[in-house]
């Protein structure tokens, strides 16, 4: 094992630790949060980082044992990318459902968009038409 | 003529009169009269054979290998019977022409007439046991249909369906004893039987056989207890009940008796059984008979009686019983022919057939009095009548019968049967035509036109004829009755006497009469005392009991076939695991082969989470929404395992098909309750529990049974890993085999996808057109919808995540020959891109913009996958056989070219035209009324602030 | 190798994505490619059953694999007499479809129709038991699309609850697929046969329970009691012409059974004996039973039918139950019978149906088309209760004399023969209620949302060529048996099927080389 | 591990049978599904389990695992994704017509007038 | 001082270990919900978790082959959440 | 010629991305993966062009690698700190907020980049939209001031993205 090797492999071996680390703070968040939109900080952003360290590992460990590889980061790119939208999205389930905390009214328009309902009066609406 | 030929003739010719129904009546009787008159002149031709002592055979194979053959004899005793059916069957049709009215559908009458005939000879000179069988059961038919013949009354319906019942169910013993008979010979021709009586009457299966064909002779001839059907089968139009239900169909069984007589008789079993069913017939028919009121239920209770009179000299199984019996169905079938007849034209006249509602017809219709006097003094016993001859050799032959030790029981009861049938007879006659004339007749009587009046007038000569010259007809009496007796015993060298000296029979038969007299004498008292007696109503008793059968037949099947799906998978599964469990049980557990593996925690864990994610979609299933996501995670924890057990196609393919699925249930749960009510008992869901825990131990039993154990041999696998790059050009080798090896499976696989496609396609138009179409516009949804139909975040993200999904999967798709992938996952892949793009900006908008049609995408899938295999043809290969070479074109890397490719192309296209054919069915169904098309690809966007378009909302 | 073996198979499945590909808006062009198709598979099949009659089997290497790597179809005089049947009867129903205009009161029939044959032929030519899973699969997803056809709430209620006990019956076919593989290591069918007789007697467990589970699946599919819940109520919701097309699919559930209990698992084979030989027959018999007294209960005239299904499914197992040389020719001959009778009588309950505008077994006014109509009910009630003279009766006979070698035998002649009364009973009160008791009924109708027609000369064709397939049968019975029996000899004699299979060499392999 | 796999596999029959014995179409078709998994697993395992080598051929392996059950799991999961659109779909259809999701369908027997004729009617008795 | 490679294996196992302990996790809050909101989230995170499980298996077991299977649970995973949510949000997920 | 090119690339950005994904699949980098990602690039964009109608124009490539490198410096450091808090701060010292951040940015692409901003540095989840498009609606896990996460928010991220889609 040539110095490279063994230096990559420790710094696999630490991001993976890393990872770790952070994977399980994520669902320490998630589970110990008691309310959906603090529950939704934890495992969403921190989660993806741990996540993010394994495939950095992943790399590593690959340029390690001589067969490089760096299609993780495509991986890493797509969590990065669609994590905010999941996150919008639960969010958005929040507060539509009115599970949390009532946002304040916009600056600039009337109403937040999910609040917009189009079914004039939810309470009418009746179950199984 | 040949046998063939007197047989088929009746059958062919039925089909003219039904079709030549619009050329009038004459012509339906007209041609009836004439199929039956050659059939009639073919049977005289091999008359001069028969006198000779000589038998005509036919024989055509029909299905030699079950025994089963158009074989046909005719001799002296066959003759007898196929003369009197074609003759009277002649007589018959020229009465029936005339008795019919014109409302009447005449055709059909003769259609069923003439099938009858034919099935009726068909019995008669059938050398096959088994082809006697079928005429048998042809008869049985053809009365059903001639019973039933005036549709409108419900008599006829019930007595139709109750003749049918009766005598199906002996045709049906019959079945089993001819069988029987035929496997104790060895053969099913009757010549060959009739050589057997020592091995047939020692044959321990002797008895079942001769109970179920005497089971079938009983009900056809109506002896006692089956003799209840024959009256109720007097609902048909008289012309029936003089041909069926008297001179023919009923002594099939008589005949069937006498034809095996040879093989059958001369046991105790038989006379015993076979006495005294004709006994205890003969007795209570002439009983019930006398107090009949109507003119053709005393007829047919008469006709009840000489059946069972018959019988009983059949029974006794001496040569002169057979001998009295085939003279007595002679005469019978003249006098009772004759009176039947009629007693049609008197119904047919006065428009009605209650005695007590008539009375002096004597010389309003004085011709056909004489001929009802006549039959009716010949059936009571008067002597130069023929019934008189007959009636005295049956009290000769029971002197000479003990039955159950007695002397006088036979005897005894052969009187007061007797004394029963001359006073019916004579009641016929003086109720009838004697007394005062009336005028309450319903209708104004005079005797018929000669075309009714011939017919029994004719009889009633030959009635007095034999009767007075009984040597007429005694030569071929003697030839009829040694036909019945084969070559078991030599005919009675007795000759046919109107005067015997002073024997007991002749005491017998002058207590008969006088008897009789006295009886018709005190008839009101009698009539009394009869109206009085409590006695079973046999219909009714059969009524009761068919309803009985039948709402117990609804009982059973319509409580086990309750609907119940949830009954009927139970019931699936405790069958499987039982059958299972014995075929466990009873077999042998070998030794283990393999070491178990040891499990790490992560293993533990991912077991452990599979355990609790099931546990919980069980726990917590009435919330739909929840449940969803548990399976969802059952699906991403057994995805995870197919990684861990070396399976990645696997984990793809079950983790797309997954989310695919969950998509697919989602769009559903739009539409339905969004939570399962409790509805069962604690009861119902321990009863449940317990079944799934067995059906649970059961397989895993199994599981772990065959994962300690190698197979027997080395798995076929093998092979597939050491050709796959060789045969197949591919490294991955369950691609290989997806496309190569087993192309054939995922060919129908793709199928089974298109189909699902279509069908789903298919419904959700039938729903759209149907009434469902109005439920669906005027739906409120069953939870109040967010705002903000189209996100603009997600909208945005799919502009660039779109492509990638899609290029990713045309990457899944090149690789999946020697990686993990496929044209399978990959065209999953695509369908999800595309999906992303349907949640981004809804379907309407995207679809409006671009829309494939994925019919066309679903079949050129399939069509591409067939003509791949059949590109093979052409190259003189099997379907399906691939090929593959390497290409090289600067500046790409070396790359290869694969039939399986294309294949693999055809599946690719089936599976996205399969999934977004399915999608967008299930979207349509959503569609609501208040929906409009959106103009934009996202609901909120500021940067159409300077253009300021309309904001649209849901 | 010719190729015409998989013809029957590749027609149907190009033809179906074909229409649905070009001509899914035209009707007509629909109907004539189908009816051609539907022909030329009755000529394909005819072809193939003439050529195997001489005892011969004809053999297929699908992607040129040999056996057991690949899979391969095998044609012999088995499989073709059953795909000869399925395309006879195939070329009626769909002319009664279009005559009545069925298939086009929903999208794809045609398409779907196609898609069914593919299976069903499919599943008889295989030589291989997974391929027979997918193909089963192919004919099932086929006919759940013709079930619904056309919708309608009582039909798609009818048709979940068909769809989900068939998808326990495939789950079941998996489990016994696994097993199977675990045990033997192989799929393909000779192969098994072979690999079967090299278990040791001191560990059968997993055969054993392998083969039931295969012989319950085949059960599920056959109908037997008491696995035959799904069939009354969904091919009595069916439209008719896809009922009547569906008689062929309960035997294919027959068909498994004889091929894999004759070759793979046979009577005498020791680690699987006291199995199917201990229970089937009795199965048999109660379904029989059932079926019969269902006839007798049914309410309506399309239960009514679908019951007579289930009880000569009932015949047919008894016959194959009994392992039998004469027992399999019995039941072969009665499979044929009871196919035609099954369906003819779907059919003719439509004709009752549009002639009459219900199908309940209660008085109603006189219908439309009635002489014609009860002449055809007649003489199929008579094929179907066993009465002479149609090949009901004959194979009736034939049962019963195959019995008489059973330890059941009284048994089977009670349930036989009783059974066969109380059928009777059941068709004539039904018969009599829809034909003759209508002419006591006042002729207007109370219920005015009957809607009463005159059925299209073209149904009464179908069913007419249906009835006289039936008398062909009765006719020619002693021929057709010879033939059965001929096929059952052949299967008792596996060895010239299981050479032919394993010993052509393939792509990339030699002769036994697998052994 | 054969075990675990053995386990889970009872485990997921068992759930899959309780949910298909259930009154609703929504939770039979959910325990149909688990009833795919189960068996699905059955038959992947019927090519036993081997930890780290899939059957993608290459140079330096000299392993694989069963590649056979792969592939007819693979056609199984596609097959019974068919069934599945399928089965959803005619529910949601027989809903739509009914507004009833009950999987047990006692109108499958309808009660209806008694078929027979016993009644005697007067016209019965004047044949002509 | 431990070698680089042995270092890994533990540190691939310790790893697992969280990974499986994030799965288990997340499984509780899942079944505790108690809003869908939440519900949605443990099942992203457990999605998510899967995709560090099929990694580090991958470098566990030495096997190259996983890169699709992960690419694809990403892929997926996000596609069934937003999947779920939309049906919270608007009943229909593809209107 | 521009027109042309138009048509033949939409979007030239995410021909680029395309192409990049591509060699990244394929995990290595050779002459012919390139041209082939290119071709790729070029070919999905312009079939799926139809789904991206508006193409956002004056896009300013230095100014985003500048802000990429900044977000992922934030992402890094804000993680810790989040972590920080779910491992110390008790729940009852737990200070969520909304903050309502009104917007300047009106391009779509625009104000989803800010909204990942926000979503990606920990301890803030842009939660929603205002109905016209004007606010974003976002949740803070955790602060004694939320204007100042607002003003951070304001002056760090959209400044910049206001600049790039210039
Ligand atoms: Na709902
Ligand atoms: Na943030």
């Amino acid at each position: 094992m040539t110095l490279v090797e063994m230096i990559l492999t420790y710094a696999a071996a630490l991001s993976l630790l890393i990872g770790s680390g952070f994977i399980i703070v994520g669902v320490i968040g998630l589970l110990k949060f008691n309310d959906p939109m603090t529950r939704l900080h934890a495992p969403t952003k921190v989660g993806t980082i741990g996540i993010g360290m394994l495939l950095l590992a992943s790399m590593l460990n690959a340029f390690a044992v001589g067969t490089p590889s760096i299609h993780e980061l495509l991986i890493m790119a797509f969590l990065f990318v669609t994590a905010p939208i999941s996150a919008n999205f639960i969010a958005k389930v929040s507060i539509h459902r009115r599970d949390c905390v009532t946002p304040p009214e916009p600056l600039a328009d009337e109403t937040w968009s999910t609040l917009n309902s189009p079914d004039a009066s939810p309470a009418e609406a009746s179950p199984n038409s | 003529m040949s046998l063939f030929f007197i047989v088929a003739l009746p059958f062919l010719g039925a089909l003219l009169p039904g079709l030549m129904n619009a050329a009038g009546r004459a012509a339906c009787a007209g041609v009836t009269f004439t199929v039956s008159l050659a059939a009639f002149i073919g049977l005289f031709t091999n008359l001069p054979t028969i006198l000779q002592g000589g038998v005509v055979t036919a024989r055509v194979d029909w299905l030699p290998e079950l025994g089963l053959n158009f074989t046909l004899m005719l001799d002296g005793l066959g003759f007898f019977f196929a003369f009197l059916i074609l003759g009277i069957g002649l007589l018959i049709i020229t009465y029936g022409r005339h008795y019919l009215s014109r409302d009447d559908n005449m055709g059909e009458f003769f259609t069923y007439l003439l099938l009858f005939q034919g099935a009726m000879v068909g019995i008669v000179l059938s050398d096959n046991i088994l082809l006697l069988l079928v005429f048998w059961e042809l008869t049985s038919l053809s009365s059903f249909l001639l019973i039933g013949y005036w549709k409108h009354l419900p008599a006829g319906r019930q007595g139709a369906r109750m003749a049918l019942t009766v005598t199906g169910m002996g045709g049906l013993a019959m079945i089993g004893g001819m069988l029987i008979l035929g496997q104790i010979v060895g053969s099913y021709d009757l010549s060959v039987i009739l050589q057997n009586r020592d091995l047939i009457q020692a044959d321990p299966l002797y008895l079942p056989a001769l109970i179920l064909i005497l089971l079938g002779c009983f009900t056809k001839s109506a002896q006692f207890p089956f003799h209840f059907w024959l009256p109720h089968a007097m609902a048909a139009p008289t012309p029936v009940s003089a041909y069926l239900h008297s001179a023919t169909m009923v002594k099939a069984g008589i005949f069937l008796m006498a034809r095996m007589w040879p093989v059958l008789s001369g046991t105790p079993e038989w006379f015993v059984i076979v006495t005294t069913a004709g006994l205890i017939t003969m007795v209570l028919g002439a009983v019930i008979g006398l107090f009949k009121h109507d003119l053709k239920a005393l007829l047919a209770f008469s006709t009840v009686s000489h059946l069972g009179l018959i019988t009983m000299l059949l029974g006794t199984g001496t040569a002169f019983g057979a001998f009295a019996a085939v003279f007595h169905i002679l005469n019978h079938a003249t006098f009772k022919a004759a009176l039947f007849m009629s007693a049609g034209i008197v119904d047919h006249e006065t428009h009605t057939r209650d005695i007590p509602s008539l009375g002096g017809l004597r010389t309003l219709m004085p011709i056909t009095f004489t001929i009802v006097t006549i039959a009716a003094l010949s059936m009571a016993g008067i002597p130069f009548l023929n019934g008189f001859l007959s009636k005295e050799m049956m009290l000769e032959e029971a002197t000479k019968t003990v039955l159950f030790n007695s002397p006088w029981l036979v005897p005894g009861l052969a009187t007061l049967g007797s004394v029963f049938s001359a006073a019916y007879c004579f009641r016929l006659i003086g109720h009838t035509f004697l007394g005062p004339v009336r005028d309450d007749y319903p209708s104004k009587p005079h005797d018929p036109n000669p075309g009714m009046w011939l017919p029994p007038a004719i009889l009633a000569v030959l009635v007095v004829v034999i009767g007075v010259a009984p040597f007429l007809v005694e030569p071929f009496v003697k030839l009829v009755t040694g036909a019945v007796q084969g070559d078991v015993t030599e005919v009675t060298s007795k000759h046919i006497k109107i005067w015997h000296g002073w024997v007991p029979a002749l005491y017998m038969s002058i207590i008969a009469v006088v008897g009789g007299l006295v009886l018709v004498a005190l008839f009101k008292p009698l009539l009394r005392i009869w109206d009085a007696l409590p006695r079973p109503e046999a219909k009714t008793i059969f009524e009761a009991l068919i309803k009985a059968v039948v709402s117990l037949s609804r009982g059973f099947i319509h409580g086990l076939h309750n609907g119940a799906f949830t009954r009927y998978a139970m019931i699936g599964v405790v069958a499987i695991v039982a059958v299972g469990y014995h075929a466990w049980v009873t077999g042998t557990v070998g030794a283990q082969t393999r070491t178990l593996q040891p499990a790490g925690p992560v293993p533990i864990a991912g077991w452990a989470m599979l355990v609790a994610a099931t546990a919980a979609l069980v726990v917590m299933h009435r919330n739909r929404f929840l449940a969803l996501i548990l399976i969802g995670i059952v699906g991403l924890m057994v995805s995870v395992g197919f990684v861990y057990f070396s399976a990645p196609d696997l984990a793809m393919t079950q983790f797309t098909v997954e989310v695919v699925t969950i998509i697919l249930l989602l769009l559903a749960l739009n539409f339905l309750p969004n939570r399962t009510p409790i509805e069962s008992t604690v009861l119902r869901r321990v009863r449940d529990g317990s079944v799934a825990i067995v059906g649970g131990l059961a397989s895993f039993a199994l599981a772990y049974h065959y994962l300690l154990r190698d197979a027997v041999s080395t798995p076929i696998s093998e092979f597939h890993l050491a050709n796959s790059y060789k045969g197949g050009g591919g490294t991955n080798v369950v691609n290989v085999i997806l496309v190569d090896f087993r192309g054939f499976d995922t060919y129908g696989e793709i199928i089974v996808l298109g189909i699902a496609a279509l069908l789903i396609y298919a419904l959700t138009e039938t729903l759209l057109n149907g009434p469902v179409r109005r439920r669906l516009l005027n739906r409120v949804p069953d939870q109040p919808r967010a705002g903000d139909m189209h996100p603009m975040m997600m909208v945005v993200l799919t502009r660039v995540i779109m492509p990638i999904v899609l290029i990713v999967g045309f990457y899944i798709f090149l690789r999946g020959h020697n990686e993990p992938g496929g044209g399978f996952i990959a065209g999953l892949i695509v369908s999800i891109a595309v999906v992303m793009q349907y949640m981004a900006s809804g379907f309407s908008w995207a679809s409006a913009r671009l829309r494939y049609p994925y019919h066309g995408v679903i079949g050129a899938g399939v069509l591409i996958a067939g003509f791949t295999g059949i590109g093979s043809w052409f190259v003189a290969k099997p379907f399906l056989t691939s090929d593959f070479t390497y290409v090289r074109i600067p500046p790409f890397n070396e790359f290869e070219l694969a039939t399986a490719a294309l294949f693999d192309l055809g599946v690719f296209l089936a599976v996205v035209g399969a999934v977004m054919l399915s999608l967008e069915s299930f979207s349509r169904l959503a569609r609501r009324a208040d929906s409009e098309e959106s103009d934009h690809p996202m609901d909120i966007d500021p940067s159409r602030d300077d253009t300021d378009t309309p904001k649209v909302s849901s | 190798m010719t190729h015409w073996i998989v013809a029957p198979i590749i027609l149907p499945a190009l033809l179906a994505p074909f229409i649905v590909l070009a001509a899914r808006y035209h009707i007509g062009i629909q109907r004539v490619f189908s009816v051609a198709g539907v022909m030329a598979l009755v000529a394909l099949s005819a072809s193939l059953a003439w050529q195997v009659s001489d005892g011969s089997v004809l053999y297929y290497r699908m992607g040129d694999w040999a056996a057991p790597f690949g899979i391969v179809v095998v044609a012999d005089s088995l499989s073709t007499i059953m795909v000869l049947l399925t395309s006879l009867l195939a070329l009626f129903v769909l002319l009664y479809a279009i005559g009545s205009g069925w298939d086009d009161r929903g999208r794809h029939f045609h398409a779907l129709f196609q898609f069914q044959l593919m299976g069903i032929i499919g599943a008889f030519l295989t030589g291989d038991l997974f391929n027979l899973f997918v193909f089963f699969e192919v004919l099932l997803i086929a006919s759940y699309g013709l079930m619904i056809h056309a919708g309608g709430t009582a039909r798609l209620r009818a048709g979940v609850q068909y769809v989900l006990f068939n998808l326990i019956g495939s789950t079941l076919f998996l489990f016994a697929l696994g097993a199977i593989y675990a045990e033997t290591g192989t799929l393909n069918m000779a192969d098994l046969a072979e690999r079967v007789e090299l278990i040791s007697a001191e560990e059968t467990v997993g055969i054993r329970v392998a083969a039931v589970l295969l012989l319950l699946v085949f059960a599920i599919k056959a109908a037997l009691v008491p696995l035959h819940f799904w069939l009354p109520s969904s091919y009595s919701e069916a439209p008719a012409p896809v009922a009547a097309l569906f008689a062929i699919m309960t035997k294919v559930g027959a068909y498994a059974i004889i091929r894999v209990y004759t070759m793979i698992f046979p009577p005498e084979l020791e680690v699987t004996s006291g199995l199917h030989d201990l229970w089937l027959l009795p199965a048999a018999l109660i379904s029989l039973a059932i079926g019969m007294i269902g006839v007798l209960a049914a309410r309506r005239l399309d239960r009514l039918v679908a019951y007579s299904v289930v009880g000569s499914m009932g015949m047919v197992m008894i016959s194959i139950a009994l392992f039998t040389p004469i027992g399999i020719a019995a039941a072969l001959y009665y499979i044929i019978h009871s196919t035609l009778a099954g369906a003819a009588l779907f059919l003719i309950s439509d004709l009752v149906r549009t002639g009459r505008g219900s199908l309940a077994l209660a008085p109603r006014a006189p219908m439309m088309g009635t002489s014609l109509t009860s002449g055809l009910f007649f003489a199929a009630a008579i094929a179907m209760a066993g009465l002479p003279p149609l090949s009901g009766f004959l194979g009736k006979l034939m049962v019963l004399q195959a019995g008489f070698e059973s330890s059941l035998m009284v048994w089977i002649w009670v349930v036989v023969l009783s059974s066969s009364l109380i059928s009777i009973l059941g068709f004539a009160r039904a018969g009599s209620v829809l034909f003759w008791k209508a002419h006591s009924v006042p002729a207007e109708p109370e219920e005015t949302n009957l809607t009463q027609s005159q059925p299209a000369v073209l149904s009464y064709v179908a069913v007419g060529g249906l009835l006289g397939l039936l008398v062909l049968h009765t006719v020619f019975a002693g021929q057709v048996h010879g033939y059965t029996t001929k096929v059952s000899a052949q299967l008792f004699a596996p060895d010239t099927y299981m050479r032919t299979v394993l010993d052509t060499p393939g792509k990339l392999s030699k002769p036994k080389e697998a052994h | 591990m054969e075990l675990l796999v053995a386990s889970a596999i009872g485990v997921m029959t068992a759930a899959g049978i309780y949910l298909v014995l259930r009154l609703r179409t929504f939770p039979v078709i959910l325990g149909m599904s688990l009833l795919t998994y189960a068996v699905n697993v059955f038959l992947f395992a019927s090519g036993r389990l081997t930890v780290g080598a899939p059957p993608i051929l290459s140079d330096d392996v000299t392993v694989y695992t069963d590649p056979l059950p792969q592939a007819l799991v693979l056609t199984a999961i596609v097959i019974s994704f068919g069934m599945t659109a399928v089965v959803v779909m005619i529910g949601l259809g027989a809903y739509l017509g009914t507004s009833d999701d009950h999987i047990d369908d006692p109108t499958a027997e309808p009660p209806m007038e008694d078929m027979s004729d016993e009644v005697p009617d007067p016209a019965a008795e004047q044949t002509p | 001082m431990i070698a680089a490679s042995e270092l890994l294996n533990i540190a691939l196992v310790i790893t697992l270990v969280a990974l499986a302990f994030g799965q288990v996790m997340s499984m509780v809050r899942l079944v505790l919900g108690p809003t869908s909101g939440d519900r949605i989230l443990a099942l992203d995170t457990m999605v998510i978790n899967a995709i560090g499980i099929v990694i580090v298996l991958g470098m566990y077991q030495g096997v190259k082959v996983y890169f699709e299977v992960t690419l694809l649970i990403a892929m997926l995973g996000f596609v069934s959440t937003v999947a779920l949510a939309r049906f919270i949000l608007r009943g229909d997920i593809i209107e | 010629m521009t027109r042309a090119f138009r048509w033949l690339m939409p979007h030239p950005f995410l021909t680029l991305i395309l192409a990049v994904v591509w060699i990244l699949l394929q995990n290595e980098i050779t002459a012919g993966m390139a041209v082939f990602g290119v071709i790729l690039g070029i070919l999905i964009p312009w079939a799926t062009s139809i789904w991206w109608p508006d193409t956002p124009r004056g896009f300013h490539m230095g100014k985003m690698i500048v802000y990429a490198l900044i977000v992922m410096w934030d992402i890094i450091v804000a993680n810790i700190q989040v972590a920080w808090i779910v491992l110390s701060v008790p729940n009852s010292k737990l200070k969520p907020a909304w903050i309502v951040v009104p917007l300047k940015l009106k391009q779509p692409e625009a104000i989803t980049m800010l909204a990942g901003t926000i979503t990606l540095t920990p301890g803030t989840v842009t939660s929603d939209l205002s109905d016209e498009g004007h606010s974003l609606l976002v949740h803070v896990l955790h602060t004694d001031d939320p204007d100042a996460v607002r003003d951070d928010i304001l002056n760090r991220y959209e400044r910049r993205l206001l600049e790039i889609f210039g």
